[in-house]
């Protein structure tokens, strides 16, 4: 007790001495204001996991139903893209948590160099996911708005999947179900490309700032934060990868 | 308890906030991800067969193979890109609770699917 | 008595020619259900005097007026322990006893009657062994274990007794059971209690209770025609399962024959029992479960039959313990003839009339 | 003032309200609509709260109506159904979840911690926009048709049967869904990082407690709540998804999903509620706490049980029969800590100095009903008794017990407790205590028969019924009116305090949290200086000696 009043009188000291420029006024010093939001940060990521996680429940409940049809759609899915985009996902990680580095150790140049290579990459992700997107409305695999069972009914009539995989022909009850496959892919990759559509946003914000000098002064806060979100969407695709893409590929 | 918290918290924290990773430690972290993700390619093209625990209770290993790896990656990830390793004890409860109440929803939500074949329906 | 307006005034005899607090227990389980409800209720009224004599004696004695100064008290383990612990236990034996009511009432015995019911909007389309249909009532013998399978072809209704103290909910796609056994004859509510969309309000009827007699005039009376499991019989000629479910050597699907109820293998390696909900699945959805040895090749029959149809076949592959008629349906093309079985056995043994008969 | 009071007024010839405070700081729209003061995003708050809760006693007061006859009388079953569903979908989310949390809440929990500001301002009236524009989305739904899925939105109803505005519904909650995760969020970072110097853990006030509990729950409960609206609003939309069995989708996993958020959102709505009768029980006995860890705890207890409990709305939905056991075990589980507050409620008035202000009469109103709301859930979370008893109107009567006879209460109590703060002003104590009263007796009539209803059976959201039912209905239909009443008069009194109310000064109630310790209203900042916490939280002697020394320093000046 005398000791948290003590260190308590020091707390009210702080309230004295010169502000930098991006202490907001309600805080007691720096420190507390780069716990609070990098607390924040973490809280917020939270409820990003517990939203994912209604649709990861939603998955492995239809995925134990419908297990064949969720094999046969998964083939259909490119996994020479998928692990592409993986890659480049996790260098964007990479290049994200240098970013933070370079701003810790106030090195403007590396800084800007570092967020922009992480814009690009995620630039990128989103660029192999349209081209994946494209070819399923091709196929007609985009369920609801242009859908069709035949690749399921008759998987011979699409060569370059059989010859790898010889999938057997789907009972049409079965087929079907493969448009719940799709639907939760479209929901799931999409909800996660919404994340990076809006990573990618606040990172050109970034970037400019960044140039301008901001997050080198001390400040890095607002780069690790962001970083924590960078990453956070890198996991969740670390996870929609195998679920996704690597159902039964033997 | 009021201790431990309160702003000696605050205090450890301060520390810890200039706690910087070098670059050779993500380098190595980027590295390994990057295996990992083969691996997990790789393991997916070969039939690791499965495991008959019940009648009607079968665990087919290339799942459960597939879901290890990710979950070390997001293990690396968390604990070195997002500096969980350095942080303090409250953002690792954070962290922990989180991943708690998520397999809260996906566990119990599973009971009821499970055990539903126990009853006579 | 003239002040008081007539319109109130028949409100107040309305009310207290109507008045209860709880509805007539008409079915077995209904007492012990009442049993539980009031020792809850006794349980409730003593934690909530308890409650009240506390605030009210603590209010007279220690108002202001009276102890002007406040005696500061850290707390008491003892006691927060006690009203932590006798809480505890009273919930947990209301956990127990409440458990075992449960099971009991969606455990039907082996021996229960079945009885067929469809929830649609908005009303209870209600399907007797017999072939007795019945919408928005239920007519039900006294002294006799009754099973309800439920069903519903849209949307969630549920299925509620308030006399009889049952309740299901009739889930599209799944079939769901309840049962009970009522005691008393007479005329009670039925109610959905889910809400099912505009006419919710309207989706009632009456559950008649009649002694065994009395109901054994009312099936003969209202019965129509045919069995339901002769109406299966139909349906399963018409729709040509016979082509594939026969002993033939070449048959292209497993014989249904004593199927019911028996554990089958699957192509997975796991096995089943092939109980109403699993007939239900392998004609609706039939690729969910291949029994081992045959290829996926039945068609779903999803939207060619009514949740009525899949009843009857259910009903039909139930008491199917021979192949003799199946048989007969693939030498003649046109429908299988009465059985003299039908009409006699109400409860939908049809087939096995033909016992005799076969060789 | 009678004898048996604690109200200790200034000198209203000399007392004034001081010239410098949050609502003069600055003037304009803008000020307001641009501020991050969280006692002026509280104000807002509190005001747009109120609207709501009006526009759902109204839908209330239509349904007692067309209950009055057996027959549909009034109006048209389907009307009926609309009239129930925006009744639950307003009341609940946007005035249960926020309404203690984002209003009171919002106001005290910066000063009781002894912080300048919440530690999101910008969030925070982020939080208030989010819940402005789901109110603006329901209010369309209302003008565009309605809709009539009921507040559960149960799946398939809601994704296939229905032509009505599910979609702008769904998506209006969504929203409001985000609201209150901004507004628990903040409140979480700001308990845990901004507490003042010597403010440690258990030294906070219970509100505090209380209301970190219910943020716990709103972080990570509510977002699974916005993925199960996304995906019933995608599967209207693309005619494909999980939870229509026509699809392939299974209705129970909708349950599943939607009451993972939906049964701890109940423990949002009641936790803050039991903070502020902690507050008020402890004021007006002049006595700390009985037991405060205990009380404490139990509200971090109700927080964590409060995730495993969903399926107790399931158990006759064909889940299960083992899943049902698990479930309502650890209901009987989490109806525990419960008891242990209202018992430690309790024994606080022993030995205490009690005195009977409107914000007491309140809390004792909230005991009482809450005892019987508690009680009743048990009736209910118990497997045997749930099979007759759900899906009735004894389930109505169970959640308005404990939603409106507890969280109501609790609100009016708190809300009554620091307006004065608030405003500066005093509301006149006699009319405030005769609300409160008509507002109890209102409560019991309009609800208690409900109880016997649902116990005969009378199933829910019925716009028709059974004529034996009637005389049970016209009493709560009589008891309604009376309740209007009683939620009426505050309006009018507090409306009319603001100008012509008694100068409050700054600690009126002779209370201890740290909020009594600055004027009232406060400054924007709330503190001159951050105070340094050296005492227990309800330490009454330490006020009495802060007391004596301001008498003393007045004496020498």
């Amino acid at each position: 007790m005398s000791k948290s009043t003590a260190t308590a009188n020091g707390a009210a000291a702080e309230v004295h001495h010169e502000h930098p420029p991006y202490q907001r006024h309600h805080f007691e010093s720096v420190e507390q204001q780069a716990d609070t939001t990098n607390f924040a940060m973490w809280l917020f990521l939270l409820t990003e996991i517990m939203f994912f996680g209604g649709l990861f429940t939603a998955y492995l409940i239809m995925r134990n139903w419908y297990y064949p049809a969720f094999v046969e759609a998964s083939h259909q899915l490119n996994i020479g893209w998928g692990t592409a985009n993986t890659g480049v996902l996790i260098v964007s990680s990479f290049t994200m948590a240098m970013g933070v580095w370079s701003a810790e150790m106030r090195k403007k140049g590396m800084l800007v160099l570092f967020l922009s290579l992480t814009w690009i990459l995620g630039m990128a992700f989103l660029g192999i996911k349209s081209i994946e997107y494209h070819e399923k409305w091709e196929k007609h695999h985009v369920p609801g708005l242009h859908w069709s069972d035949a690749s399921f009914l008759n998987p011979a009539s699409d060569p370059e999947v059989y010859k790898e995989y010889h999938d057997k022909p789907l009972a049409p009850d079965m087929a079907e179900k493969a448009g719940m496959y799709f639907f939760l892919y479209f929901a799931m990759t999409g909800m996660h490309a919404l994340h990076m559509i809006i990573g990618i946003s606040l990172l050109t914000f970034m970037i400019f700032r960044a140039r301008a000098g901001a997050y080198t002064t001390g400040h890095v806060t607002y780069v690790e934060n962001f970083g924590l979100y960078w990453h956070f969407v890198d996991i969740i695709w670390i996870f929609l990868f195998p679920l996704l893409y690597l159902i039964s590929r033997h | 308890m009021s201790e431990h918290n309160g702003q000696f918290e605050q205090k450890d924290e301060h520390q810890q906030e200039h706690h910087i990773v070098s670059p050779v430690v993500y380098g190595s972290i980027l590295l390994a991800l990057l295996v990992g993700t083969g691996l997990t390619v790789w393991a997916s093209y070969i039939d690791l067969g499965e495991w008959h625990i019940a009648a009607g209770l079968t665990l087919f290993w290339n799942p459960v193979v597939a879901l290890a790896i990710a979950c070390t990656k997001m293990t690396l990830v968390v604990l070195f890109f997002m500096h969980v390793k350095y942080s303090t004890k409250l953002t690792k409860l954070t962290v922990a609770s989180g991943f708690f109440v998520f397999l809260v929803l996906i566990g119990m939500t599973m009971s009821d699917y499970f055990t539903r074949a126990w009853g006579r329906w | 008595m003239d002040h008081i307006s007539p319109v109130l005034w028949q409100f107040l005899v309305k009310w207290l020619t109507h008045f209860a607090l709880f509805p007539p227990e008409a079915s077995k389980i209904a007492p012990e259900m009442d049993a539980l409800y009031f020792f809850m209720v006794l349980v409730s009224l003593v934690g909530l005097t308890i409650v009240v004599l506390l605030i009210v004696g603590f209010s007279i004695l220690y108002s202001k007026t009276r102890h002007p100064h406040a005696v500061q008290i850290e707390g008491s383990t003892v006691l927060e322990a006690t009203w932590t612990i006798i809480p505890l236990g009273l919930f947990l034996i209301m956990f127990v006893w409440g458990a075992l009511l449960y099971f009991r009432i969606y455990t039907p015995p082996a021996n229960a009657m079945n009885i067929y019911v469809v929830g649609k909007q908005w009303m209870w389309k209600v399907e007797h062994p017999g072939g007795q249909h019945e919408i928005n009532a239920l007519h039900i013998p006294t002294g006799r274990p009754v099973q309800l399978t439920l069903i519903s072809q849209d949307v969630f209704h549920s299925f509620s007794i308030p006399a009889f103290r049952v309740k299901r909910e009739a889930i599209p796609g799944r079939y769901t059971t309840v049962w009970f056994e009522a005691t008393t004859p007479g005329t009670y509510h039925l109610f959905c209690t889910q809400y099912c969309g505009t006419n919710h309000s309207q989706m009632i009827g009456d559950v008649v209770v009649m002694t065994p007699d009395d109901f054994k005039k009312w099936l003969e009376g209202s019965t129509s025609g045919n069995s339901l499991a002769q109406d299966g019989e139909r349906l399963f000629a018409s729709l040509s399962c016979s082509a594939c479910h026969n002993t033939r050597p070449d048959a292209r699907g497993p014989s249904l024959a004593n199927v019911y109820n028996s554990r089958l293998t699957l192509s997975t390696g796991e096995t089943i029992t092939a109980d109403d909900a699993y007939l239900r699945q392998a004609i609706l959805n039939p690729s969910q479960h291949i029994t081992q040895g045959y290829a996926p090749i039945m068609p779903t029959y999803q939207g060619q039959v009514s949740e009525e149809g899949v009843i009857a076949l259910v009903e039909y592959i139930k008491n199917l313990d021979s192949d003799y008629r199946v048989q007969q349906t693939l030498n003649t093309t046109d429908l299988v003839p009465e059985s003299p079985g039908g009409k006699a056995a109400p409860t939908g043994k049809a087939p096995a009339a033909q016992k005799e008969v076969k060789p | 003032m009678s004898a048996a009071t604690i109200v200790s007024l200034p000198d209203q010839s000399t007392a004034r309200i001081p010239k410098m405070n949050f609502l003069t700081k600055e003037n304009g729209l803008l000020s307001w609509l641009l501020t991050g003061d969280h006692k002026r995003i509280a104000t807002l708050y509190l005001i747009s709260i109120t609207f709501f809760f009006f526009i759902g006693g109204a839908l209330a007061g239509l349904i007692r109506l067309e209950l009055l006859t057996p027959q549909t009388s009034l109006m048209a079953a389907d009307t009926y159904n609309k009239v129930f569903t925006m009744h639950g979908v307003i009341m609940v989310f946007l005035f249960l979840v926020p309404s203690v949390p984002a209003t009171i809440g919002n106001f005290v929990i910066p000063l009781m911690v002894g912080a300048r500001d919440l530690a999101l301002p910008k969030i925070n009236l982020l939080s208030w926009y989010l819940y402005i524009i789901a109110g603006f989305m329901v209010i369309y739904t209302m003008a565009a048709g309605g809709v009539d899925t009921g507040w559960t939105f149960t799946s398939p109803l809601s994704t296939h049967y229905l032509n009505t505005h599910v979609i702008s519904t769904g998506l209006a909650i969504f929203v409001a869904g985000f609201s209150s995760i901004f507004t628990g969020l903040n409140f979480i970072v700001t308990i845990h990082k901004m507490r003042a110097p010597g403010m440690t853990w258990f030294r906070l006030p219970l509100f505090v407690w209380s209301n970190y509990a219910a943020s716990i729950l709103m972080v990570l409960g509510t977002p699974v709540l916005a993925i199960t609206l996304v995906l019933v609003v995608l599967e209207r939309t693309v005619h494909i998804g999980v939870f229509d069995p026509a699809y392939g989708g299974d209705p129970i996993l909708f349950q599943h999903l939607f009451w993972f958020y939906s049964h701890p959102a109940v423990y949002i709505m009641i936790l803050p509620g039991m903070g502020v009768i902690s507050e008020v029980v402890s004021t007006f006995s002049r006595k700390r706490v009985f037991g405060y860890t205990a009380v404490a705890f139990s509200s971090v207890a109700i927080a964590v049980f409060g995730f495993f409990v969903w399926a107790h709305h399931m158990f006759i939905m064909g889940i299960s029969n083992y899943a049902a056991l698990v479930f309502s075990l650890l209901t009987m589980l989490v109806a525990v800590p419960s008891a242990i507050k209202i018992f430690n409620w309790a024994f606080t008035l022993y030995k205490g100095s009690i005195t009977f202000e409107t914000p007491m009469l309140y809390a004792f109103g909230f005991m009482g009903l809450f005892t019987i709301g508690g009680m009743t859930g048990v009736f209910l979370g118990t497997t045997g008794t749930d099979i007759h008893l759900t899906e009735t109107y004894f389930i109505v009567a169970h959640f308005h017990f404990v939603m409106v006879g507890g969280m109501l209460m609790a609100f009016l109590s708190g809300i009554h407790f620091w307006w004065p703060k608030w405003t500066g002003r005093m509301y006149p104590e006699k009319i405030s205590q005769f609300a409160a009263v008509v507002t109890f007796i209102g409560f019991n009539f309009t609800f208690f028969p409900q109880f016997i209803l649902g116990t005969l059976g009378m199933p829910r959201r019925y716009a028709a019924y059974p004529p034996e039912f009637q005389a049970l209905n016209v009493f709560s239909t009589a008891g309604a009116t009376i309740l209007g009443v009683g939620y009426l008069l505050p309006i009018l009194y507090l409306t009319w305090s603001l100008k012509y109310g008694a100068v409050a000064g700054n600690n009126p109630w002779q209370a201890t949290g740290l909020e009594w310790q600055t004027q009232s209203p406060p400054l924007t900042e709330n503190f001159p200086v951050i105070p340094i916490m050296d005492h227990e939280a309800y330490d009454y002697e330490w006020l009495e000696k802060q007391n004596l020394a301001r008498l003393r320093q007045e004496e020498v000046v």
